[in-house]
């Protein structure tokens, strides 16, 4: 009898995991692929990540950043060199590629420890409020109001031994806050509703209630967080680069390339210096913010929907 | 409301305590002393031994912290590593500058956003509005100094409309002559770091359109016989402008202290190029002022925006 | 028989559409009711039966984009239904008060209170702003606020719920409308406040002879204010009496069911009575035959009209099918689903 | 006598409120102030109160998610309102609590067998096919056909929603259930259904309620026994006859008569009568209340009926009494 049961149960939960709801990746999938404009983004971030990523594959980084002034300045397509070469003879190209692919690994990087501690900080925030959220709270103020820039670009500067990965941890020290405040209004709000007071009284820990019960509520909002994130990210670190106070000279990023710019010289006459980049970090931004964008809809209309 | 704005500056201390104390320890740790700069061949390293005793700089950390803060209160920030003049007097010039570009951007920054936040709200998903969230979407997507290579490269070589650096021409002449030309060469940078800086105010304001438009308190004075237009100004709209007109704060101190990246693209001479500059030059008395004006500015910025909130809200205002 | 001018409101055939998913749905299907002055005509039924629906199609408020709305709504021989926005906005709050079930929500934030009644005399008086101000406290007085002048000036976060919701009232008299609706008033409020603004409610409209209608759901409310009763079922009026006839001979199945369902039994060991199903959503509303038929399962389909049509059972009383004829309670299904 | 399965005794619960300038707590909210409640074993004690009257925060404390001040909860001769002693004692697996808003109470990423089984993972090792048989016999007792154990929350109406959230109150065989408004937010005929689920549950397990609720009728239908908060303290307790019949306190007096009745004969003099005792509650608070707007003690009337006057006012309250039968 009880086997029967089992069985036919175990049919039942097929059927009914097709009418799913909580499939936030079907939801996305769906809204992507309705719209032209999103899916153009998502092909066009998979065409840089090729391009920067594989093209990187087959470059050797010492090679790339190699100097060679007899070959410095080169035009459009002369030599070989597509997008010419810069002051020092490198070819822009495979500078492209690799600059492409650092900026996005330093954007990946700042958001993954961002959204990490973010995430954490906003859950015990929000959940257990008072006290612990006050102090918490205001250390995020202050952090805050401090002018992030300067402060990062000292930073920069003075640390001893200084390497990417120094620059995701200059960037993450102030990137954390925003994504904490933004977890823990919505954990706040939660943290209020009868669900968690039901898991109270069913006995759940606090651990339990912050994972398994609040954090499912929130993956949405996490998704399209980290989207965003990676694009601003990349932003700050390319802004950085731009300055000269990024990445170190010795590792390409689309900033430095871009900060060629900076010289009004090589802005009338020495365009492929800085425009090819220039457009990759327009496509990237706009693609991931659209993608980002595309997301947080489909996050919208499933609220809307149940 | 008085209470409030008390309160509001009294929290102001302690954070204005810890900034301190931050900016000194970030001072400590850059390498060089007012010192630095006087070294040459023929300097007696014992008498430069005695004048860094006399100066202080081998006292116990809080004797200096102590030391540096009094001069601070004295308004003295210390000497330029570089220039060997007051720092004071070196950032006065370009304050006044970063000041200039700042009101400007502030002022178009707001006639822009205002009607277009109001245009995308009324007008919600109509091609108005989808047309303000494509301007709005690009204008946050794209990191800002990209905007002002492409600016610079548009309009200042290509069309050659406006000066590429500086703050006024070397040739201008007269007190109008030297007014215009400086306001000649804020337009381009000030605009285009307004089509940034419009991009959250003009979002929070078709937002609040939007939101205030489905409430209750809507329907209610519609269900009074008010004519639309009217439902619209009086209601709608007074109430999403609340917290824009609070946010005027933060937006000034961000554009005081987000100087750096238009400056340096103009090469416009203002506070935030003065840092470039200095952190080129290894300038640390410089750069350590300019961080912690840069903090206070943005702490008075959010001062002033709760004050203003305050003021205007009378939930907070009455309790 | 009473005079002409004593019709207020004829509601005839008034259809309300809303689109869902590109489709249009009568939430309110031929409706058909009467509000004459001096009555307390009452709007009855379970959420989601269309009662909001009625009121907002007679004050012209609803998102005309996505909303048909067909038949008329005669006020004094204007046909509201499809009305200027310009001619709507001289009756709305004029001629035609209303009153909403969350006083908070309904009054703006920012803008004290006494402005909030002033607004409406200012579109509908000549009185200059001095008379504006004392026609207000006059108000206040009217719906029995304490301190009136102190009020004015206040914010509705400073006021507790029920003084909030006599702010509301006082705007919707404030120009002496002949017709006021409310729209469950009381349903955000505590009982004692609730009894207290109905009793505020009655008082206004003895005193100004206008004609009030009623939306509740609660059954309790409708016995002790009602006049006239207006008894709903998926967007439909299934019964129409004096509130006597309803309470004490109720002849439609929703009608007698729901009054069964009521905990005021004087049995307490006993179940409550319990209706079967659910009220349908909008999307699936039967479209044809007795819409109630479905949650009486045990009378025979026979029993049913085929197009269910109001019948004139008394003077008066309107029923909507014959099935009443042979409804019976199932009392073995009770408990059940 | 039946035996107790919970004593109250002096609970309160009280908030802070800061102001002045240093923002500094100046008084203090008496959200629930001096609440001595006991629950008998299997009958269900009604808890009355309007709005802001502190009947949810007393439910919250006695389930424990509510941080109390001062007083006891004395669950099998132990004080439970410390977390450690409601660990030890697996209170939790005794006493639930069902809410009034049963979308919220549910979490909305989880399947309705996730639901259900949350306490029981908490409190009993079952392996899975033991917990799908539980979870399907708790789903058979509300009424609910076995498919549900795999949707959300969102796929039920209003009631069914409702059922879930008593399946799950009764997972782990509690003794007593708090319910806060547990239909306030439904309609009547659904009403009628969970109130009817409720009573057999309570009949089938031998499960207490604390039943909270502002709708008198609905009380009166369910509870044997009922308390009535104003202002944060009890001002009446007693049994359904004492409260409905022979009500004392003009509180629960103007409850009473505020309540809208069925009764279309009468309704000029039911309103008539509620005016005389809203007159008579506004003009004599002193004698209800005392100077600072508080409710007084609680005095024995007779049996189990408890009403909050002063002694010498409740001696002449009886009389009235007497002399009106």
């Amino acid at each position: 009898m009880s086997e029967k049961k089992e069985n036919t149960s175990a049919k039942e939960a097929k059927k009914k995991k097709i009418s799913s709801p909580t499939s936030s990746f079907k939801v996305v999938v769906r809204e992507i692929v309705k719209d032209k404009v999103a899916l153009t983004a998502f092909i066009v971030i998979v065409l840089v990540l090729l391009f920067t990523f594989g093209g990187s594959l087959f470059l050797n980084a010492e090679k790339v950043t190699e100097t060679n002034i007899i070959d410095a300045y080169y035009g459009w397509g002369m030599n070989g060199h597509i997008f010419g070469t810069d002051d020092g003879g490198r070819d822009i190209l495979n500078l492209l590629m690799m600059g492409g692919r650092n900026s996005i690994l330093i954007g990946l990087g700042v958001t993954a420890v961002c959204e990490i501690v973010g995430l954490l900080v906003g859950l015990v925030s929000g959940y257990y409020g008072g006290n612990v959220d006050a102090v918490i709270m205001r250390i995020v103020d202050f952090i805050q109001v401090l002018p992030a820039m300067p402060i990062e670009i000292v930073l920069v500067s003075v640390i001893p031994n200084y390497n990417p990965l120094s620059l995701v941890g200059i960037i993450s020290l102030f990137g954390w806050t925003g994504t904490s405040r933004y977890f823990r209004a919505f954990v706040l709000s939660q943290r209020g509703r009868d669900y968690v007071l039901a898991s109270k009284t069913s006995g759940s820990s606090d651990f339990k209630i912050m994972f398994r019960e609040v954090l499912p509520n929130i993956t949405s909002m996490i998704i399209i967080d980290v989207v965003l994130q990676i694009a601003s990210n990349i932003g700050i670190e390319t802004t950085l680069s731009f300055i000269g106070y990024g990445l170190p000279s010795t590792v390409p990023s689309l900033g430095t390339l871009i900060g060629f710019a900076n010289d009004p010289v090589n802005v009338v006459s020495r365009p492929w210096l800085w425009l090819p980049a220039t457009v990759m970090l327009l496509a990237i931004s706009l693609s991931v913010n659209y993608v980002g964008r595309a997301f947080q809809r489909a996050a919208d209309a499933r609220q809307r929907e149940n | 409301m008085w209470k409030t704005v008390l309160r509001r500056i009294l929290i102001m201390i302690p954070q204005l305590i810890i900034l301190s104390i931050l900016v000194f320890f970030l001072a400590k740790m850059m390498p060089g002393d007012p010192f630095s700069g006087l070294i040459g061949p023929n300097t007696d390293p014992k008498q430069l031994e005695a004048l860094k005793r006399q100066a202080g700089l081998y006292d116990p950390v809080p004797v200096q912290y102590a030391h540096w803060l009094k001069n601070l209160f004295k308004g003295d920030l210390g000497i330029s590593y570089i220039q060997h003049v007051p720092v004071t007097s070196l950032i006065a010039d370009r304050a006044v500058n970063t000041f200039w570009l700042a009101l400007i951007t502030t002022i178009i920054t707001y006639c822009v956003a205002i009607p277009l936040g109001v245009t995308a709200g009324r007008h919600q998903d109509e091609w108005q509005d989808q047309a303000v969230q494509i301007f709005n979407y690009i204008t946050f997507a794209v990191p800002p100094f990209v905007f002002y290579i492409l600016g610079i490269w548009l309009f200042g070589f290509t069309l050659g409309w406006f000066p590429i650096s500086g703050s006024v021409s070397p040739n201008a002449s007269g007190f109008f002559g030297t007014i215009g030309s400086q306001i000649y060469h804020i337009i381009l940078p000030a605009c285009l770091v307004a089509l940034i800086s419009t991009t959250s105010i003009v979002q929070y304001l078709r937002t609040g359109i939007v939101d205030n438009k489905v409430e209750d308190y809507v329907r209610t004075a519609h269900s009074k016989g008010v004519p639309d237009n009217v439902v619209f100004s009086k209601h709608i709209l007074r109430n999403s402008l609340l917290p824009i007109a609070s946010s005027f704060g933060s937006v000034i101190a961000g554009l005081l202290s987000g100087s750096m990246i238009v400056e340096s693209v103009f090469s416009y001479p203002g506070m935030g190029k003065l840092f470039l500059d200095s952190i080129g030059q290894r300038d640390y008395s410089t750069l350590t002022a300019l961080i912690l004006i840069f903090g206070v500015l943005t702490l008075l910025g959010n001062l002033l925006s709760d004050i203003i909130m305050s003021i205007v809200d009378p939930r907070i205002r009455i309790k | 028989m009473e005079k002409q001018s004593d019709l207020l409101l004829d509601i005839q055939h008034l259809h309300t559409a809303y689109r869902l998913q590109g489709k249009f749905y009568d939430a309110a299907d031929d409706i058909n009711i009467t509000l004459k002055r001096d009555e307390i005509l009452s709007v009855v039924g379970e959420s989601g039966c269309g009662k909001s629906t009625i009121a907002a199609s007679i004050i012209g408020l609803y998102d005309h984009k996505n909303t048909k709305v067909t038949g008329d709504i005669l006020y004094n021989e204007l046909n509201l239904v499809g009305l200027n926005e310009n001619l709507f906005n001289k009756i709305r709050g004029n001629k035609i008060g209303m009153i909403f079930q969350d006083p908070l929500a309904s009054l703006n934030p920012l803008m004290r209170v006494g402005d909030q009644v002033a607004e409406t005399l200012y579109y509908h008086t000549d009185m200059n702003e001095k008379e504006r101000h004392a026609r207000v406290i006059e108000l206040f007085n009217q719906v029995g606020m304490p301190k009136p002048e102190e009020t004015y000036a206040m914010y509705p976060f400073e006021l507790s719920g029920g003084l909030r919701q006599r702010i509301v009232i006082a705007m919707a008299i404030a120009c002496k409308p002949e017709v006021i609706i409310a729209d469950e008033p009381t349903t955000a409020l505590d009982v004692t406040i609730q009894a207290q603004i109905l009793d505020l409610l009655e008082d206004i409209q003895k005193q100004s002879h206008s004609g009030i209608i009623l939306i509740t759901h609660d059954l309790g409310v409708v016995a002790e204010t009602a006049d006239q009763v207006a008894v709903m079922y998926a967007g439909q009026v299934v019964e129409k009496a004096d509130v006597k006839t309803i309470f004490e001979h109720p002849l439609h199945p929703y009608t007698r069911s729901l009054l069964n369902s009521m905990p005021q039994s004087e049995d307490e060991e006993e179940d409550l009575h319990v209706i079967h199903g659910t009220v349908p959503s909008l999307k699936n509303m039967p479209r044809e035959g007795d819409r109630f038929a479905a949650r009486i399962p045990w009378i025979p389909a026979s029993a049913h009209e085929k197009e269910p049509v109001m019948h004139e059972i008394d003077p008066g009383h309107w029923v909507r099918c014959t099935c009443w004829k042979t409804f019976h309670f199932e009392d073995d299904e009770a408990s059940g689903e | 006598m039946a035996k107790e399965i919970i004593q109250v005794k002096n609970l309160k619960v009280h908030y802070p409120i800061r102001s002045g300038f240093w923002n500094r707590v100046t008084d203090y909210v008496r959200a629930v102030d001096d609440v001595s409640i006991t629950i008998n074993e299997g009958e269900t004690y009604g808890l009355i109160g309007e709005s802001g009257s502190g009947k949810s925060t007393t439910g919250k404390a006695i389930v424990g998610v509510e941080p109390i001040t001062s007083g006891q909860i004395i669950y099998q001769g132990v004080n439970i309102t410390t977390a450690k002693n409601r660990r030890k004692l697996n209170y939790n697996k005794d006493v639930q609590m069902i809410f009034q808003d049963s979308m919220s109470s549910l979490n909305p990423r989880k399947r309705i067998e996730d639901i259900i089984a949350e306490p029981i993972r908490n409190f009993e090792n079952l392996t899975t096919d033991q917990e799908r048989e539980r979870v399907q016999e708790l789903l058979d007792i509300v009424g609910m056909p076995s498919d549900s154990l795999y949707k959300y929350p969102h796929e039920f109406s209003g009631g069914q929603r409702q059922r879930i959230g008593v399946a799950r109150a009764v997972a782990t065989n509690p003794r007593l259930i708090v319910a806060d408004e547990p239909t306030s937010a439904l309609d009547l005929s659904v009403q009628a259904q969970v109130l009817n689920f409720m009573k057999h549950i309570q009949q089938q397990y031998d499960i207490a309620y604390l039943f909270i609720s502002h709708d008198l009728g609905v009380v009166k239908h369910m509870s044997e026994n009922l308390a009535i908060m104003h202002r944060g303290r009890l001002v009446e307790i007693g049994s359904r006859d004492d409260i409905y019949n022979h009500p004392m306190h003009i509180y629960t007096k103007r409850l009473l008569s505020a309540i809208p009745l069925v009764d279309v004969e009468h309704r000029e003099e039911n309103k008539k009568h509620r005016q005389e005792v809203e007159q008579e509650f506004q003009n004599d608070q002193s004698k209800w209340y005392d100077d600072k707007g508080r409710v007084y003690p609680l005095q024995q009337v007779s049996g189990k009926h408890w009403v909050a006057l002063p002694k010498d006012e409740l001696k002449q309250e009886e009389i009235k009494e007497k002399g009106r039968d």
